[in-house]
């Protein structure tokens, strides 16, 4: 429940369509959008829709989720989807049509964070490797890529370095004895799949 | 086939860039574009509770029948497309396809040809225009054979 | 022209088989060998056939391009090719079968150097930045790895750093205030495609 409305709010803030949805994973699927909690009706009156290329539609129980500033979100869960193949979505209040969106599922992957980061000396001056377990999402693997923030814990500013398809990474040119904050965050690389970015990891510290 | 496993990714990726321009060019082709006859084509959607059940032998099936509707589409496509521009496209697309067939060789995917006729092969659909065909080829290599190779048996062995 | 030139004899050093056969880009696949020119017939007394794995031959039209000390070369070239197959190749003088080589596109690229070297002051003590353009072949820049050669200009022997899928690279531990000559070049990874070594781009100098 904590993780879903960590990935709610940043697609409040990153996706305009409406309903926004994300894929947690191969059999997690989740739609939902916001309502003004004066304006919003019951759950009885709305209904979400969908269908496949080429097939029925079929409905989508919903469920409300209170939110931050007397918001509600109305929440559509599923949890077997078809993916490669495009998904017609509609809402309705009543007999009204009020969103109305086509996607992949594929498409918009939200995953957690990387785990497990782990942030170790190599041996040679100024570098730090960096180590982090993938999302466990079978035939995915090499499709993810990831970024390593980076910078020393009394600066702001950090540096992004990118890896794809690899769980680990060197960071060079870092100053000596300097105490650095290191996070990481994934993605679908967009060839198969696509997404949004991940959270960020929670920061590990490490002195070079 | 003496080739070594291709188990790149990459290379599927770069012809699923490809397959993404030709779709690209053809929305934006005005005239000489049209599709004479609808053609058969694989289905592209994926239900991994139904892809899971079946054997490798089946999905192996499944995409080679895929690829060879593929092929037998874009090569009708060809003959009644005039823009030279899109022949340059789906020529590049065809032989994509033949790379991709060879690419299951090199792993050793048995190869299957399947029936003569389209009539009545199971996980088909048909496509009507010149776009709907390219979607469907993009989404079958994005999706069923990025899945085959992925999951290929010659390119697991080299976990040590 | 002059690309070819310089290719043909890149080849004519490091390829012992016959035709001697490289691919420029996706469409760009050439194939020749050399003559003497006192024993070499004219144009219509050879011929060039291929095929693919499974499909009729085909016969790539010739032409003849004179070589350094009184050579000939007997020069074909396609502007179609068919990656991940095996292509067989037969080249008979009248009746004769005179080469005969199987080979994969895919595996003997010979690209054109980087273009674009650049070699920039990168603010540290003893480093410099080179990047460059990567050849254009489109969508496989991922599979391209690259060599850098370094020495300061009064000594003969460079060292080499490797780049891979990358369009640049940091020298660090040069020695400061002394002028280096940078060059780069290219080949595909090894690991789906592959090929021989472009020659070196042009040198770049710049002091430390």
């Amino acid at each position: 429940a904590r993780d879903f409305e960590k990935k709610a709010s940043k697609l409040l803030q990153e996706e305009p369509e409406n309903p926004k949805c994300f894929a947690g994973g191969r059999k997690d699927f989740t739609c939902f959008w916001e309502e003004d909690e004066e304006r919003a009706g019951s759950l009885d009156q709305y209904s979400f829709t969908y269908n496949y290329q080429n097939e029925n539609s079929s409905r989508c129980p919903l469920r409300i989720v209170p939110a931050a500033g007397g918001k509600r979100l109305f929440v559509c869960h599923l949890n077997r989807t078809q993916m490669f193949v495009q998904m017609d979505i509609q809402v309705h209040r009543e007999e009204m049509l009020i969103h109305n969106r086509s996607l992949f599922i594929e498409l918009v992957f939200l995953l957690d964070p990387p785990g497990n980061v782990t942030v170790s000396s190599t041996g040679q001056q100024g570098q730090l490797s960096v180590g982090w377990v993938p999302p466990p999402l079978k035939y995915m693997e090499d499709s993810m890529m990831y970024e390593v923030i980076y910078a020393p814990v009394d600066r702001h500013v950090g540096q992004v370095e990118v890896a794809r398809a690899s769980s680990e990474l060197i960071l060079r040119g870092l100053q000596s004895g300097t105490k650095y904050k290191v996070q990481v965050r994934v993605k679908l690389d967009g060839m198969s799949y696509n997404g949004y970015w991940s959270a960020w990891s929670d920061p590990v510290f490490m002195e070079t | 086939s003496p080739l070594r496993p291709i188990c790149d990714l990459r290379v599927l990726n770069h012809f699923i860039k490809e397959a993404r321009d030709a779709e690209v060019a053809m929305k934006s082709c005005r005239e000489g574009c049209s599709l004479s006859e609808s053609v058969t084509v694989p289905q592209t959607t994926v239900d991994f509770d139904v892809w899971e059940k079946k054997n490798a032998l089946e999905q192996a099936q499944e995409v080679q029948t895929g690829l060879w509707l593929l092929q037998q589409a874009l090569s009708l496509l060809r003959t009644s497309v005039t823009n030279t521009a899109l022949h340059s496209h789906i020529d590049n697309s065809i032989r994509n396809l033949l790379s991709i067939n060879a690419v299951l060789r090199s792993l050793n995917i048995q190869e299957y040809t399947p029936p003569a006729s389209a009539v009545g092969l199971e996980g088909t659909w048909r496509a009507s225009s010149a776009t709907d065909l390219l979607q469907v080829h993009v989404n079958f290599l994005r999706g069923k054979v990025h899945l085959l190779l992925s999951d290929a048996q010659a390119c697991q062995q080299d976990v040590s």
